[in-house]
């Protein structure tokens, strides 16, 4: 597969993630669409990782290029799981205290 | 490698000895006297006694000037402990925790110091943001807290998730994540769109992570939100630990972002100046204000970046310390005061001059006003820009103009303070404190006078 | 070690005087102070060999400044008439009531220091640090003990000064970076060859930062507010010391190092210095106010000096030297007289007043001789200055002269106007109480209007005190 | 005579100090006498210095260096010749009798003032010698301006009356008008010949080192000065005005001396003149148009002082026609002649009003000639000597002008003439209303009316003797005379290019002025001494009385447009438009506060929207490689 | 065209219908489903491209617990369409346009990039994505992040800790 392919599904992933972001009020569905860009990187990375691999393959059979790439997947994973950890639990002390998950009402700071 | 393992176990440390003792005051000993055992720690790497040696392979690159960044840091959240933290025991019933906390945060910033991987750039700041996040919303009663945690947190990650992108374009093109933080900086490579693109998308994130505008929405509603306390650590210390991830990444990559970098840096300058400047000059509460403020600062330090040279890192170490000690010691000043707002310093030079003397000083040092270490901390960053290229010149103009209006906002402090009539109300101040605050204030003139003892110990 | 001395001195006073508490003590310490330095610099005046008024020190090594102290003829002179200017501003306000006067002692002799520190320095960082070293507790001083509107004056004249002198720092770097020397020092300074559409610009931000300082019209505008809130002493200081700052800066540190730029910018320089000498002293015509008509005054005098510097000649710049000595002298007299009215009948207005003469007649006579000397009337030391600034002016321009001189003219207007509305006529319900000055205030009149005749009648000390300057300069 | 020079401003120098300091303490007698012996001293030395220089020992004495600086050296230097002797004689015998006089005028003054106003008139005393004496034209401008403080303050020495200080200040300032002038003359020389020395400037070479521009531009410039100083059309308005003063000063320094600085001035720099057609020709018109105007208004004036005082404008008016048509001996012998008879008819004028309580009105006074005898003859004589009556000394000093007028231009000596007339008129107008008639003030005056003591009698004996024989010094060839004037300043003056008249056109000359003169006289006389002109004047009388609404005028050109300028700058300009620039800055700076802190919404998604935007425009900006960056470069 | 090539378009056109969904889903359950099919089409991805391990870890991670998480949190606080009411249309509008033109900047310069152009992806050549393989890279040269990432979860755990508890 050319790698163009998939650099524009992950980007379109990643866009559809931002415009999610942009659109919802709902503070747990914008943060799933942040999971949503971050899975697109993943995608992205995996496949520069393979596009990386297949480079050097046809010189080095033994080779182990591009597997940084699929570390760092593993790695945003890592991330992610604790980021969700943090995030839910402000999302829940917010609804315990306002029980409204709309960012629209976070609007005490201003100005 | 000293300072991420200490700081990490004395982050463990902490965490205990929440459960060891209830008593606040002895948590708030034990974590002035582990910041001093990292200290000890980091000042034993630092001067080659004792090492803690692990095979990094090539994660990590320790070089004089991250060590060094590292050091003053580590000491200036050493006195941010030692001033606030009576205030930050109080904040809520997980005081050991906070402390914990902000020990994983220097674990952070000693990353941000000496990554040489684009991983442990992504996982620094992610070590030094979780806990943010968390500091953030620790006063959990309060609504402003929580609205100000969950908007760091929303925005934060997608801030994060903007740098992935980045970085994954970057290797896309490169096939690796190293950075090589010894490679010989502007020696342009034909780099194509990828890379240019990737180091733009970081860069836009390390932008946000430093509050430089466009990307500064967060830092006043968060700094704002944020119990006064945790503001403090984040707006000098946090921030300063930005710029090093930023110029660690950029010292050796800004020629790969093409002429771009020559345009888009001017513009990422006078929009920081004009944004955190002119907005801080309507604001009616001192926080607030000291929000727009560190915006307003990040902008001057982000001229260390146009400059990229030996001046500018040596003026980016002196702007972490003028910067950070007078913050701190603004914000332990303002912890004090029982309203926040301009009106409520009125008259304070009546009731507490000592307090007052030490607030100006900071302030004035802020301002950058000769004699505190403020100016010489502008004057590098500046000086820095201009040796890069003369040509900068107008630059330099426009950001001193903006110097000259952050003088408004400063001295409206000073003025409530010894101009105005008032019973300024404040709440009880230990003799320990207003030492601490002396030792601040001194600090800021002596470095203010020879910015260069600062320099002799890096370099000697 | 001399010109060390002279910084030392007023700092530790100025250091011990925040301890005293007692108001007195401080007071009388502060003026103890002030004698000693005035004694210090009348040493280095007369008697003190060249090596005397050097001092070097290492301060930054890494960055090409070092502490360098140097006095040469001007500096020597503008010292001394800082030196003189403290006591006799002391002895003059000594029965003036001021809350926490051991602060206001203080911040006083800490002027004292930046004011010397501006004129010794031989080294452009140094004499930036000392440039704002003498703003800042000037600031304090106007803000805490000023009239009713000195919080947004005084703020005004910070910023806009503060301001300047940002500006002049991004010149200061830009220069630094174009000299091949890498240093700071005012010998190499001199030696930069600046050249191209850049040097301009600098040039400019310069006298930018000396013009607010100064004040030249159009930056004036802080003046006469901050004269006017400012308490009296603090206003003797800044119209007597502190603007001469920048008209000494322009002679030390513009015109040597940008000698091109200077020469093709003085056309513009000059219209502006002779239009605000014009615009000023009308404006003074119509000036009811006491502080604000001197204020005003000293700008027309200002502007004259300001365009005969660049009027580029020796004759015209011996004016200016000498003018710098003797408008100090004689803007502090007026400031005597005005602070010592304001103080005993409560008004500064000039329409509420008249008739002093009758009730004080030696506070009359010494104030026309003062007044007289604002509009350079010979035999008094104005008129040494200005003769041969107008002479150097002209020597450049026959116009620029023939319209500066108007000012002549409506000096004369508005100063014996002061006079006669404040002093002469029949005494009113304001004045009908007013009593003879005091012995302090008296004396220390006396001895500035014999300075004013004596340096009136015999210029010639000054001339050869400020002449290897002036060589200096010239010979660059 | 070195040792000489210095003694003659010395001795006024000391007793203006010791007046000035002492006057708390001194007694009035003690006052009088120092202020008078210094002068009397001066005097004294000033005839010694006098019969040296008649012997032809003339000499600069320098003392010290006033200004030297690298390429100007301005010696403070004294320089005794010819004319300057000849007005030292003037300043310190005039002053001398002047001071002698006033010890009795002023007498009714506390000692205070009596100390202060003797210390003025030492001081003025002083200064007009600086201004003499001074060998280069600095010193002469210190003497220059010290006269004018002087004056100021002499006219304003009864400062609780505002209209008094009105008239010093405007005295003063009028007189810097001209000073700017003198100035701007100084340093063009010194721009020119890089010095201001007499002795250097007054040589051929110097004189051909300038150029015909720079000759006529020096000459009219200081003729600037000297208009101010010696009230000239059209900076003459304060001299009528100076008569608040007590008259004393008046007659020393709105009459005798100061006012002729001008006229020495002029003289001084005669070499310079002659140098200059246009600039004579423009001394010339001045003076003679000055002349010719103050005539006209002093026709109809009631105030004993003021028709005096535009006498002496007018005088002064044709000691400058004199200056302009080259005869500077002649107008420096009319500056003496008038000296001693102006001098004489205002202590004259001085002692009726002392005898009239301070009453200046002619129209109150009449018949004064039983009561004042002295005071009447006296003042006669100087009438008579005034109107140019043979051979009074005023006949000769006016006589040798006007001839010098006819060589040059018979229009100028016809308008002359006719000034003449008018003075001769105005004068008689004046002596025939005081003197003559009956007494029209009220019966207290009359009661008290008496004749003045001898220290002012006396003065007035002396000045009107030598307003009778003064004219001696200068008879013209013509009458049989040798000049002795002419030769005695020969070496300083120019010798006047006459264009010989003939001895009968001058004979006709004189005839004719002087049988106008007469007539207007036998005219005055007549007309004023029984029924004066009491009523209030009309028609142009009105305007002569108004001094043809010069005042108004200036006021209503010069002054308010002025004076609305200034208020325009102060509210305005200042206000609104330079300060309003510097704090619509500090406004422009928190207006923007306030908007673009409208940005901070408060709205995360706002917030990212902005982020998202500025990412799009950097990589916009970025593409490319900065195709704006590019854009902006090409 | 090839079976993988198919499979390719498929899981495409399931990711993007599906995060799509996600946006347009008015009910947080539902969108909460879609994303979970967003995960599996994408660890389907993985698998075509012989990441064995991060398909697997991506969908017992990702699809599995966290996503598990937010089900609850959704379920938890009750929410139902009703509770969130409509963004402004035009703000609404901003954020598609400018997400939109940040799309087509992006994929028409990165089409356009040297770097890759002709690169392909063999899909099933490589063993990289091997377990075995990224294990002995991951406790051998990435020894150091992988330790340093137990230091984010443990702030992550205090935060956690410190947030959620009631105190």
């Amino acid at each position: 597969m050319p790698i163009q392919y998939y650099i524009v599904l992950s980007l379109a992933l990643f866009c559809i993630g931002i415009v999610g972001v942009l659109t919802r009020r709902n503070a747990i569905i914008i943060f799933m669409c942040i999971e949503l860009m971050l899975n697109a990187v993943n995608l992205l990375l995996v496949a520069f990782s393979k596009m990386h691999h297949n480079t050097v393959l046809a010189a080095d059979k033994a080779t182990q290029a591009g597997i940084e790439g699929q570390l760092f997947v593993f790695f945003i994973m890592v991330v992610a799981a604790a980021e969700v950890s943090v995030g839910l639990a402000i999302i829940v002390m917010m609804f315990r205290n306002t029980h409204s998950v709309d960012v629209n009402f976070l609007n005490r700071l201003k100005n | 490698m000293n300072s991420i393992i200490v700081s990490a176990l004395m982050g463990m440390v902490m965490m205990f000895s929440g459960i060891v003792t209830n008593s606040k005051q002895s948590i708030k000993n034990i974590a002035i006297a582990a910041m001093a055992v990292l200290l000890v720690a980091h000042l034993a790497d630092a001067n080659d006694i004792f090492k803690i040696n692990i095979n990094v392979h090539g994660m990590l690159n320790f070089n004089r000037f991250g060590m060094y960044f590292t050091t003053l840091v580590i000491g200036a959240t050493l006195l941010y402990t030692i001033i606030s933290g009576d205030e930050v025991v109080k904040v809520g019933a997980n005081s050991a925790d906070y402390f914990a906390l902000i020990f994983f945060v220097l674990t952070g910033v000693s990353i941000l110091a000496s990554y040489n991987n684009l991983l442990m750039l992504f996982l620094g700041i992610e070590i030094l943001t979780i806990p943010l996040f968390v500091l953030t919303g620790s006063d959990k009663k309060n609504l402003k807290s929580n609205e100000a945690s969950l908007k760091y947190f929303l925005m934060g990650s997608f801030s994060t998730g903007i740098m992935l992108m980045g970085i994954a374009l970057y290797y896309g093109a490169s096939g690796n994540f190293n950075i090589d933080v010894n490679r010989v900086a502007n020696e342009p490579v034909n780099s194509g769109i990828l890379i240019p693109l990737g180091l733009l998308l970081m860069f836009i994130a390390l932008a946000f992570k430093v509050s430089a505008a466009p990307f500064h929405f967060w830092t006043p509603d968060v700094y704002d939100g944020a119990p006064t306390v945790f503001t403090s650590f984040m707006a000098t210390i946090v921030k300063a630990a930005g710029f090093i991830a930023f110029i660690r990444l950029f010292e050796s990559r800004s020629a790969d972002m093409g002429v771009s970098w020559t345009i888009l840096m001017p513009v990422i300058i006078i929009a920081t100046l004009l944004v955190g400047n002119v907005t801080a000059v309507f604001q009616q509460s001192v926080k607030r204000m000291l929000a727009y403020s560190s915006i307003a600062q990040a902008g001057f330090m982000l001229f260390a970046l146009v400059g990229l040279n030996d001046v500018a890192k040596e003026g980016l170490l002196l702007y972490t310390v003028a910067y950070s000690i007078a913050t701190i010691g603004i914000f332990s000043i303002l912890l004090k005061m029982k309203d926040y707002t301009f009106e409520g310093y009125n008259g304070l030079a009546k009731t507490q001059p000592l307090l007052a003397f030490a607030n100006t000083v900071f302030l004035l040092s802020l301002a950058g006003i000769p004699l505190t270490a403020g100016f010489f901390a502008k004057y590098y960053v500046l000086a820095a820009a201009l040796k890069q290229d003369t040509s900068i010149l107008w630059l330099v103009i426009v950001a001193l103009v903006f110097a000259a209006i952050s003088a408004y906002y400063y001295f409206k402090v000073i003025q409530a303070m010894y101009f105005k009539d008032g019973e300024a109300a404040v709440s009880e101040i230990k003799p320990s404190f207003k030492l601490t605050l002396l030792l601040l204030a001194a600090i800021i003139i002596i470095v203010g006078i020879f910015p260069t003892v600062v320099f002799n110990w890096f370099y000697f | 070690m001399i010109s060390l001395l002279l910084i030392l001195i007023p700092l530790l006073g100025g250091l011990i005087t925040f301890v005293l508490k007692d108001a007195k003590t401080a007071k009388n310490f502060a003026l103890a102070v002030s004698l000693v330095t005035l004694a210090v610099s009348v040493f280095s005046v007369s008697g003190a060999a060249a090596s005397q008024l050097q001092y070097d020190a290492a301060w930054l090594p890494t960055f090409g400044s070092r502490f360098t102290l140097q006095l040469d003829g001007m500096g020597k002179m503008l010292t001394l008439l800082t030196a003189i200017s403290f006591p006799v501003v002391f002895i003059a306000t000594y029965n003036n009531e001021y809350k926490n006067a051991h602060q206001f002692f203080a911040l006083m002799l800490l002027t004292q220091t930046g004011l010397t520190g501006v004129f010794a320095a031989a080294d452009v960082l140094l004499f930036y640090f000392f440039w704002e070293l003498a703003l800042i507790p000037v600031y304090f001083l106007a803000s805490i003990w000023g009239g009713e509107k000195r919080i947004q004056v005084t703020f005004k004249f910070f910023v806009y000064t503060f301001l300047g002198s940002l500006l002049m720092l991004a010149g200061i770097v830009y220069m630094y970076y174009h000299n091949p020397e890498q240093s700071f020092a005012l010998s190499s300074f001199y030696k930069i060859q600046l050249t191209g559409a850049k040097s301009g610009l600098v040039f400019w931000l310069f006298f930018i930062a000396f013009a607010i300082k100064m004040p030249v019209f159009p930056f004036h505008t802080w003046q006469p507010d901050a004269y006017e809130q400012s308490p009296t002493a603090v206003t003797m200081i800044l119209s007597g010391v502190m603007v001469k700052m920048g008209v000494f800066a322009v002679i030390r540190w513009l015109i040597p190092v940008f000698p091109q730029n200077a020469a093709h910018f003085s056309n513009i320089i000059i219209i502006l210095s002779v239009t605000g000498m014009l615009y000023a002293s009308f404006i003074a015509i119509k000036q009811d106010d006491l502080k604000r008509l001197i204020a005003y005054s000293s700008i027309a005098h200002i502007g004259l000096m300001c365009a005969a510097i660049f009027a580029n000649n020796t004759t015209g710049l011996n004016g200016v030297m000498i003018q710098m000595f003797n408008h100090g002298i004689n803007v502090i007299g007026l400031w005597i007289v005005a602070n010592a009215i304001e103080q005993q009948l409560g008004t500064r207005k000039i329409s509420a007043l008249g008739g002093l003469a009758q009730k004080a007649p030696t506070l009359a006579i010494l104030l026309v001789v003062l007044a007289f000397a604002n509009i350079a009337l010979p035999l008094t030391n104005a008129f040494i200055g200005e003769f041969l600034m107008f002479n150097g002016l002209f020597t450049y321009n026959v116009w620029a002269a023939a319209i500066a001189g108007v000012s002549i003219i409506l000096g004369a207007v508005y100063t014996l106007n002061m006079v006669q509305k404040v002093f002469y006529g029949n005494t009113n319900t304001v004045t009908e109480n007013a009593v003879e000055i005091s012995g302090n205030v008296k004396w220390i009149l006396i001895v500035l209007v014999l300075l004013i005749i004596i340096l009136g009648v015999y210029p010639q000390p000054v001339f050869n005190l400020t002449g290897d300057t002036i060589k200096t300069i010239f010979n660059k | 005579m070195n040792q000489l020079v210095y003694l003659v401003p010395l001795f006024p120098l000391l007793g203006f100090l010791i007046n000035g300091l002492g006057r708390k303490s001194l007694s009035k007698s003690m006052i009088g006498t120092i202020g008078s012996g210094a002068i009397l001293a001066s005097f004294v030395v000033s005839l010694m210095l006098f019969f040296q220089v008649k012997n032809g020992a003339v000499a600069t004495v320098n003392y010290f260096n006033f200004i030297n600086v690298q390429n100007l050296t301005i010696p403070f230097a004294f320089q005794v010749d010819q004319l300057s002797s000849l007005f030292l004689l003037i300043i310190t015998g005039v002053g001398f009798l002047i001071h002698l006089y006033s010890t009795a005028y002023m007498h009714e003054e506390e000692p205070q003032h009596f100390g202060r106003y003797f210390a003025y008139l030492n001081l003025f005393v002083f200064s007009m010698l600086l201004l003499v004496m001074g060998a280069n034209y600095v010193i002469m401008f210190i003497g220059w301006e010290g006269v004018g403080l002087c004056s100021y303050l002499l006219i304003g020495f009864w400062f609780k009356n505002d209209n008094y200080n009105y008239a010093a200040k405007k005295a003063f300032i009028m007189n810097r008008i001209g000073d700017l002038g003198f100035l701007l003359a100084i340093f063009w020389i010194i721009a020119k010949l890089g010095t201001v020395n007499y002795a250097d400037v007054f040589t051929n070479d110097s004189i051909q080192k300038l150029s015909s521009t720079d000759i006529t531009a020096i000459t009219i410039l200081l003729f600037v000065g000297a208009m101010g100083k010696s009230a000239q059309i059209p900076l003459y308005t304060w001299l009528p005005d100076a008569m608040a003063g007590p008259t004393p000063v008046s007659a020393l320094i709105h009459a005798a001396t100061m006012v002729t600085a001008g006229i020495y001035m002029i003289a001084r720099s005669n070499l310079l003149y002659s140098a200059s057609e246009v600039a004579q020709n423009l001394v010339a018109i001045i003076g003679l148009a000055t002349a010719l105007f103050s005539a006209t208004i002093a026709l109809k004036q009631n105030d004993i002082k003021k028709v005096l005082a535009y006498s002496t404008v007018s005088q002064l008016g044709y000691m400058f026609l004199g200056l302009g048509v080259g005869a500077y001996t002649g107008a420096v012998f009319h500056v003496m002649t008038h000296a001693f008879f102006k001098a004489l008819l205002f202590l004259g004028a001085g002692s009726v009003i002392h005898a009239m309580h301070h009453e200046q009105d002619i129209r109150k006074m009449g018949g004064l000639k039983k009561h004042l005898p002295i005071t009447h003859i006296t003042f006669l004589l100087g009438c008579i000597a005034i109107s140019g009556i043979p051979p009074f000394s005023g006949f000769f000093s006016k006589d040798e002008i006007l001839a010098a007028a006819f060589a040059h231009n018979p229009i100028y000596w016809g308008l002359g003439v006719a000034g003449a007339a008018m003075t001769a008129f105005y004068m008689f107008r004046l002596y025939a209303t005081t003197f003559l008639g009956t007494f029209r003030g009220t019966q207290d005056q009359e009661h008290h009316l008496h004749e003045s003591p001898s220290a002012m009698t006396i003065p007035l004996i002396v000045l009107a003797v030598l307003s009778v024989i003064g004219g001696f010094v200068g008879v013209p060839e013509v009458l049989g005379g040798h000049h002795a004037l002419h030769e005695f300043l020969s070496p300083v003056l120019v010798t006047e290019q006459h264009h010989e008249i003939a001895h009968q056109t001058e004979y006709m000359l004189m005839g004719i002025s002087v049988a106008i003169a007469a007539i207007a006289i036998i005219f005055a006389i007549n007309k004023f001494s029984k029924k004066p002109d009491l009523q209030d004047a009309q028609g142009l009388g009105k305007t002569l009385e108004n001094k043809w609404y010069i005042d108004e005028l200036y006021d209503a050109v010069i002054v308010n447009p002025l004076n609305n300028l200034a208020g325009f700058f102060k509210n305005v300009v200042e206000k609104s438009g330079i300060d309003g620039i510097v704090n619509g800055v500090g406004r422009l700076v928190s207006y923007s506060s306030r908007q673009i802190r409208l940005i901070q919404s408060g709205q995360v998604g706002g917030y990212i929207l902005f982020m998202v935007m500025a990412i799009v425009v950097i990589v916009l900006i970025w593409v490319n490689d900065g195709f704006i960056y590019k854009l902006f470069t090409k | 065209m090839s079976a993988t090539q198919i499979l390719f378009w498929i899981l495409s056109v399931v990711a993007l219908f599906s995060a799509i969904m996600v946006l347009l889903s008015k009910n947080p359950v539902h969108s909460v489903l879609w994303l979970i099919a967003v995960f599996f089409s994408i660890s389907g991805h993985y698998i075509l491209l012989n990441a064995q391990f991060l398909a697997i870890v991506n969908m017992i991670v990702y699809a599995g617990a966290i996503m598990v998480l937010f089900l609850f949190v959704v379920m938890l606080m009750n929410l139902n369409k009703e509770t969130e009411p409509q963004k402004n249309l035009w703000l609404k509008l901003a954020g598609v346009v400018s997400g939109g033109c940040l799309l087509m900047i992006l994929v028409s310069l990165i089409r356009q990039a040297s770097e890759v152009t002709n690169k392909q992806v063999l899909l099933k050549d490589g063993n990289i994505g091997l377990i075995k393989n990224l294990g002995k890279a991951l406790f051998s040269d990435y020894v150091v992040p992988f330790e340093i990432s137990s230091v984010l979860f443990l702030s992550a755990m205090i935060g956690a800790v410190v947030i959620g508890k009631k105190n």
